[in-house]
């Protein structure tokens, strides 16, 4: 009995084996490079999907991303779509764990079928799918973190982390700051940080690095960071933290009366909204943040054609940086789809991407996406701009500039 | 609790309420071996579809399975510790990652991946018995914060040891691939080999006298806390098996992931583990494949309630601990004890229960 | 009859231990419960006390059923136990130790402190021991500050296991001539005993051998028949 | 230097506090409360809401304790009770899962932005010879030391007697009439009065949020580890301690390692005085 049992065992392995040994081949579905149709597109409708924190430590961060893209697909559907397709968003989250963000992006692209991902950011999760990504070519269009500007399939829509630390530090040095001190988490925010400093110091050579200071992801035990940066008295201090490290290290700071001028990327500083100086109440005064879309309280006709939209949004953070941002990534992708015309083959979308350089997409509220071919050319965006919050509300302190 | 001598006097004139439990069990026991062939076949058949899945699952739901493998054999290694040893050493994810990040980095020097599944056993089971050290002298609670601190310093050395980890940034993982198969169909079978004679062995041994060895130390420690030399072995042992078996599972991971960060390894690792063992029943043979595959279909299915999924697996896991002590294992086994069952099942078991008594 | 039980089974798992035991005890008696290592006595005392639960048969005190009551619901019955092993709480003072004896009944300060002052009258030795911790107590102080922690629960009726268990003949000497005074002052005693030296105080005696009780007679009776009681106890 | 450890007394009371709470519970009830730090927040949570709706500061205080001892007994009643007698690690899992469920029902409520807790005395300095010390900063320290000697004040009453008596042998106390279902509610119902007070002092001088709760529970842990799970003192002293060194490691070494000497501190204590600082007695195996 048990012996037959083994025999045919063996003979259904080889069969299935056998018989099914093409199917197994290649990691792409019904994609390709041709001119196939790709996956989430029919006539009336393209399925899009992101991978957000939208629980977990970004979770406000995540929230605000998440509000943008609906509003703006909201507003494209009222619209009547992209070409006559409705825009069908599919939003998963990963709780900031990079772990989950592998197997969304999975999800989305094999299981829910979408053309593109629009904006994601799953923590420092997506490096881990660029190769799942490649195999499928999915276009990922403006994911926020972490940045990777060397893949095929990723256009990177503002100016990186890194950009922005670049841009903060030649502020810095117009102003005549020479000792500078940082304080960076032990994740990809210290690693931008740490590239920025690589980048510009050299361009600067007056200024110094007086105090350059780790804390944990996620702790909101900050005062001994904060008190061997007194201790180095700089004349400005560049943070790589999430938004709660950002509004307690102000609150130190402010504490202790020391006023010196404090710099934040966007998404730490939540530029434009409250996720940062909420929190810190009064200590917040002066916080400088970086700038990826323009502050949402200017009178940019776009951003205030947003903020009218915005208002009405039933979830949480509609109002915020976050929002902007993503809201300005789905239009600028509605409006490369609507040049596709006819052809939405992911051969076309690349080639009309890349062209953008030479016909940027102008929306206003972000710099203009100007993409080009590899190795430089996916990153659409250099430019950062920094805004100041001062007497309770965002001031531009700096237009869009690329660093030095 | 009490000083060793008076323990010891308790135990001999008293009926001790586990020594006679694991009697019973015993008593039980050989019922099962009997219907062992009809359940070699249900394996057999199993492991036949889970080797067909490649060719009927899309990328995502073979993804989800494997991700299930890989939590399946991690939390074997950590059902014989916990479960069978009644150790609760909670350094697991981080052997985990030992395993994770041991094995990319040596492929980053050139050793083959299949190569490097041993060798990161050998170096995380190695660790784990010293980790396991402390075991000697601690129990219970002390234990468990003993090793859950080794674990969250390890996690914090792989963030430390930049050079070679790429610290908090994370590293990425060379993927191995099967000639002429894609990339997520040959890990697939990577882990569902690596999964099927681990699973395999580890019952063999616990089937046999080990199984039983480990038992009994785990209901002497909860007794006295005073063990023999022997017993301290067997207690390291266990602690060494889990290890290895929480490497090996670590660089299947790797291999899944390609890109792993300490950020994975920590608590929030930890935390499911606990969960699979416990929902697959601790001390059970098939509990970690129920309770990995619970914990993984849960995060994936919840996935669709938004903001509420955090909150709706904290509820269901407390629903499922108030209504199941024993873990999802334990409800197989009232489904067997109950009257209906018992009735059909009692011609048979009478006739081998006597077999077993003469 | 203060306490009944008739024909109660009880055990651990699936394996029954008590295979049907009945024994009585009335208001003021003590009696003893003989029988050598592993009979089930403990288990008595623990299905008693409400640890194991009665599978079949009935268990009446006072009258009423127990069947539902836990532990401590038992304890403020008055039906008190002086667990095996002593039970005494080492990391506690002797007077802390003392004063859990009143945790199963309402009680005025006053009265507890009268209580006290009862109890202490009976034990001298540990009166000035109040603040020392219990640990520092020998053998047989322990058995005393266990007796004297039940009377401050006024008990009806006191279980105890093994009131000998490890302490010189003397000291155990002194110990049933306490449980003699109490059982005066209107207490009645269950005592589980291996040793037959329970024999001179108790009125009757039960002898139990795997699970069940196998003989019921008069203390005196057995205590005067040396033979019966070395049949059973070796 | 000063500053330094006066930085380290302040986290060392929230520690030290937070260890207090779940050395209560763990001695009467028996359970590793790994909840502790999220009952401690909801509470703290509805106390910001009140403050920030403009009713006075201790009124909303005093709301916030009711609040955190209520649900602490709340879930020793409803969900704790019936699972003592499967063992330990079901209790275990289920203090992990409430900390989840809790800690997403406040994100759920109340947003994941973190919120601080305005006291009368928020943002008034001291200038004490040269050192700054805020008034937060004094509040936290002498409220934790107040609490630490009324927990222990409160362990040497009568029914603290009896707490001791469940902990050292639960099946012996209730057999001699000790109501442990009573005293584990009392036990529970105290952790939540302590954790409240922890977190709210952290709140009062930092700022709290749905993830500040897994650090503070870790090191709450590893200060009630220092006591041996068992001494009040030796859990307070160790609190305190790992503040201190954690600053001190912090400012001279480096803040990322932090963590990891903690927990080596933690593998130290254990190794050197298996009991911990205080040796106690020895606790129940799992």
């Amino acid at each position: 009995m048990a012996r037959t049992s083994h025999r045919v065992t063996a003979a259904l392995l080889v069969a299935v084996l056998v018989s099914a040994c093409g199917n197994v081949s290649s990691d792409a579905g019904a994609s390709g490079d041709s001119g196939e149709a790709p996956p989430g597109i029919t006539t009336d409708e393209i399925t899009l999907g992101a991978t957000l924190p939208l629980t977990g430590t970004a979770a406000v961060a995540g929230q605000g991303l998440e509000a943008g893209l609906r509003i703006a697909a909201d507003e494209i559907n009222a619209a009547g779509g992209i070409n006559g397709r409705k825009v069908k968003l599919v939003l998963l989250d990963d709780g900031f764990a990079p772990d989950r963000v592998v197997t969304n992006v999975r999800r989305l692209v094999s299981q829910e079928k979408v053309y593109a991902l629009v904006a994601p950011s799953g923590s420092q999760g997506l490096p881990g799918t660029w190769s799942f990504i490649a195999d499928n070519g999915t276009p990922v269009w403006g994911p926020v973190s972490p940045a990777d500007p060397k893949q095929q399939e990723v256009y990177l829509l503002s100016a990186t982390r890194a950009s922005q630390q670049q841009v903060a530090i030649d502020y810095f040095a117009e102003q005549g700051s020479t000792k500078l001190a940082v304080i960076k988490q032990d994740n990809d925010l210290g690693v931008s940080m740490k590239l920025a400093l690589d980048l510009q110091l050299p361009k600067h050579p007056d200024v110094k690095i007086v105090a350059n200071e780790d804390v944990q992801p996620g702790s909101t035990d900050v005062s001994s960071a904060v008190n061997k940066v007194i201790a180095a008295k700089p004349e400005a201090l560049l943070l790589a933290t999430d938004n709660n490290q950002v509004a307690l290290i102000l609150q130190h700071l402010r504490q202790r009366n020391i006023t010196i001028p404090v710099f934040a990327d966007q998404g730490g500083a939540g530029t434009g909204g409250t996720s940062a100086v909420g929190p810190a109440g009064a200590a917040a005064e002066g916080l400088i943040g970086g700038m990826q879309a323009d502050v949402v309280s200017t009178d940019n006709p776009s951003v205030e054609h947003w903020r009218s939209l915005a208002k009405k949004y039933q979830g949480q953070q509609g109002e915020s940086g976050f929002s902007l941002q993503t809201y300005s990534f789905l239009k600028a992708f509605a409006e490369l789809v609507k040049r596709l015309g006819g052809d939405v083959s992911y051969a076309n979308f690349n080639k009309t991407a890349e062209s953008l350089a030479d016909n940027p997409i102008s929306l206003g509220s972000i710099p203009d996406i100007a993409c080009g071919k590899l190795p430089n050319g996916h990153t659409c965006v250099q430019q950062a701009g920094l805004a100041e919050f001062k007497d309770g509300k965002w001031t531009v302190l700096r237009k869009f500039t690329p660093p030095k | 609790m009490s000083e060793p001598g008076r323990a010891t006097a308790t135990t001999t004139h008293t009926e001790d309420p586990t020594m006679v439990t694991a009697g019973a069990e015993a008593v039980t026991e050989p019922s099962a071996h009997a219907v062992g062939r009809t359940k070699g076949l249900v394996a057999v058949v199993a492991l036949l579809l889970l080797f067909a899945a490649p060719f009927v699952l899309n990328s995502y739901l073979l993804f989800v399975l494997n991700l299930t493998l890989v939590y399946a054999v991690a939390t074997l290694g950590f059902n014989l510790l916990v479960g069978w040893s009644g150790q609760i050493g909670l350094a697991h994810a981080a052997l985990f990652a030992i395993g994770a990040y041991g094995s990319a980095i040596a492929m980053e020097q050139g050793v083959p991946f299949l190569v490097t599944i041993p060798l990161v056993g050998l170096a995380a089971g190695g660790l784990a018995v010293l980790i396991g050290f402390p075991a000697i002298r601690l129990t219970g609670f002390f234990l468990a914060i003993a090793t859950l601190a080794l674990g969250m310093a390890i996690v914090e050395l792989l963030k430390g040891a930049r050079a070679v980890t790429g610290g908090g940034g994370g590293l990425n993982v060379e993927v191995f691939t099967l000639p002429g198969i894609n990339g997520s169909a040959s890990t697939y079978f990577v882990t569902l080999a690596v999964a099927a004679v681990a699973f395999f062995l580890v019952r063999r041994s616990l089937i046999g006298r080990f199984g039983r060895t480990l038992q009994a130390v785990r209901h002497l420690g909860q007794l006295s806390g005073s063990l023999g030399v022997s017993a301290l072995r067997y207690r390291l042992i266990a602690f060494g098996l889990s290890g290895f078996i929480a490497a090996v599972a670590g660089s299947l991971y790797g291999q899944l992931q390609t890109f792993v960060f300490p950020a994975m390894f920590e608590m929030n690792l930890l935390v499911p583990m606990l969960v699979m063992v416990f929902v697959g029943g601790a001390g059970s043979h098939w509990g970690p494949l129920i309770g990995a595959a619970f914990a993984v279909v849960l995060i994936e299915l919840f996935q669709d309630l938004g903001d509420l999924q955090a909150i709706a697996y904290g509820v269901v896991l407390m629903v499922a601990i108030a209504v199941l002590p024993g873990g999802l294992v334990s409800l197989f086994a009232t489904f067997r004890d109950s009257r209906l069952v018992g009735r059909l099942l009692a011609r048979r078991t009478a006739s081998e229960r006597s077999e077993v008594r003469a | 009859m203060l306490l009944e039980i008739e024909d109660a089974r009880t055990g651990y798992g699936r394996l029954e231990v008590l295979h049907g035991v009945s024994l009585n005890v009335a208001e003021g008696e003590i009696i003893t419960v003989l029988g050598p290592n592993g009979t089930g006595k403990t288990t008595l005392m623990r299905l008693l006390s409400g640890v194991v639960p009665l599978w079949s048969g009935r268990v009446r005190f006072d009258g009423s059923d127990l069947l539902k009551a836990t532990p401590e619901k038992r304890a403020s019955l008055g039906l008190c136990q002086l667990p095996e092993g002593r039970g005494i709480f080492q990391t506690l003072t002797v007077g802390e130790n003392l004063h859990l004896g009143t945790a199963s009944r309402r009680a005025s300060a006053a009265r507890v402190r009268a209580d006290r002052d009862r109890v202490l009258g009976v034990f001298p030795e540990l009166a000035g021991r109040l603040t020392a911790s219990a640990s520092s107590l020998s053998g047989g102080q322990q058995q005393m500050l266990a007796l004297a922690r039940a009377m401050m629960g006024r008990p009806r009726l006191l279980l105890i296991d093994e009131l000998s268990f490890g302490l010189a003949p003397r000291i155990v000497h002194d110990l049933f001539e306490v449980v003699r005074e109490l059982r005066d002052d209107g207490v009645t005693f269950l005592i589980v005993e291996q040793q037959a030296s329970a024999l001179r105080v108790s009125d009757r005696t039960y002898v139990m051998r795997n699970g069940r009780n196998e003989l019921d007679r008069a203390s005196a009776d057995l205590l005067a028949s040396d033979e019966l009681v070395a049949s059973y106890l070796r | 230097m000063l500053q330094t450890v006066l930085s380290g007394l302040e986290s060392g009371s929230w520690f030290a506090l937070l260890g207090l709470a779940i050395v209560v519970v763990m001695k009467a009830a028996d359970v590793p409360n790994f909840a502790m730090a999220e009952i401690g927040l909801v509470a703290t949570y509805v106390g910001t809401v009140l403050n920030a709706a403009g009713i006075s500061f201790w009124p909303a205080v005093v709301v916030t304790l009711v609040i955190g001892t209520l649900l602490a007994i709340v879930i020793d009643l409803a969900l704790m009770r019936k699972l003592a007698k499967h063992g330990h690690f079901p209790l275990l899992l289920m203090t992990i899962g409430l900390s989840l469920a809790l800690n997403a029902l406040i994100g759920l409520i109340w947003g994941h932005e973190p919120r601080s807790f305005t006291a009368p005395w928020s943002g008034n300095h001291l200038d004490v010879g040269g050192l700054d010390v805020s008034w937060a900063q004094v509040v936290t320290i002498v409220v934790g030391a107040l609490g630490a000697i009324g927990i222990t004040a409160f362990f040497r009453s009568p029914m603290g007697a009896q707490m001791r008596a469940v902990a050292e042998n639960r099946e012996t106390a209730r057999l001699i009439g000790v109501n442990a279902g009573r005293l584990s509610a009392i036990a529970w119902g105290l952790g939540g009065l302590i954790a409240s007070t922890a977190v709210m002092l952290q709140a009062q001088s930092t700022l709290v949020s749905t993830h500040s709760a897994a650090s503070l529970i870790i090191y709450g842990f590893v200060a009630a580890t220092m006591g041996g799970f068992v001494s009040l003192f030796g859990t307070f002293a160790g609190g305190l301690a790992l503040g201190i060194i954690q600053q001190v490691v912090g400012t001279y070494i480096s803040t990322s390692a932090q963590f990891a000497v903690a927990l080596l501190a933690v593998f130290l204590v254990l190794m050197l005085r298996p009991g911990g600082f205080t040796k106690g007695m020895r606790l129940r195996d799992v």
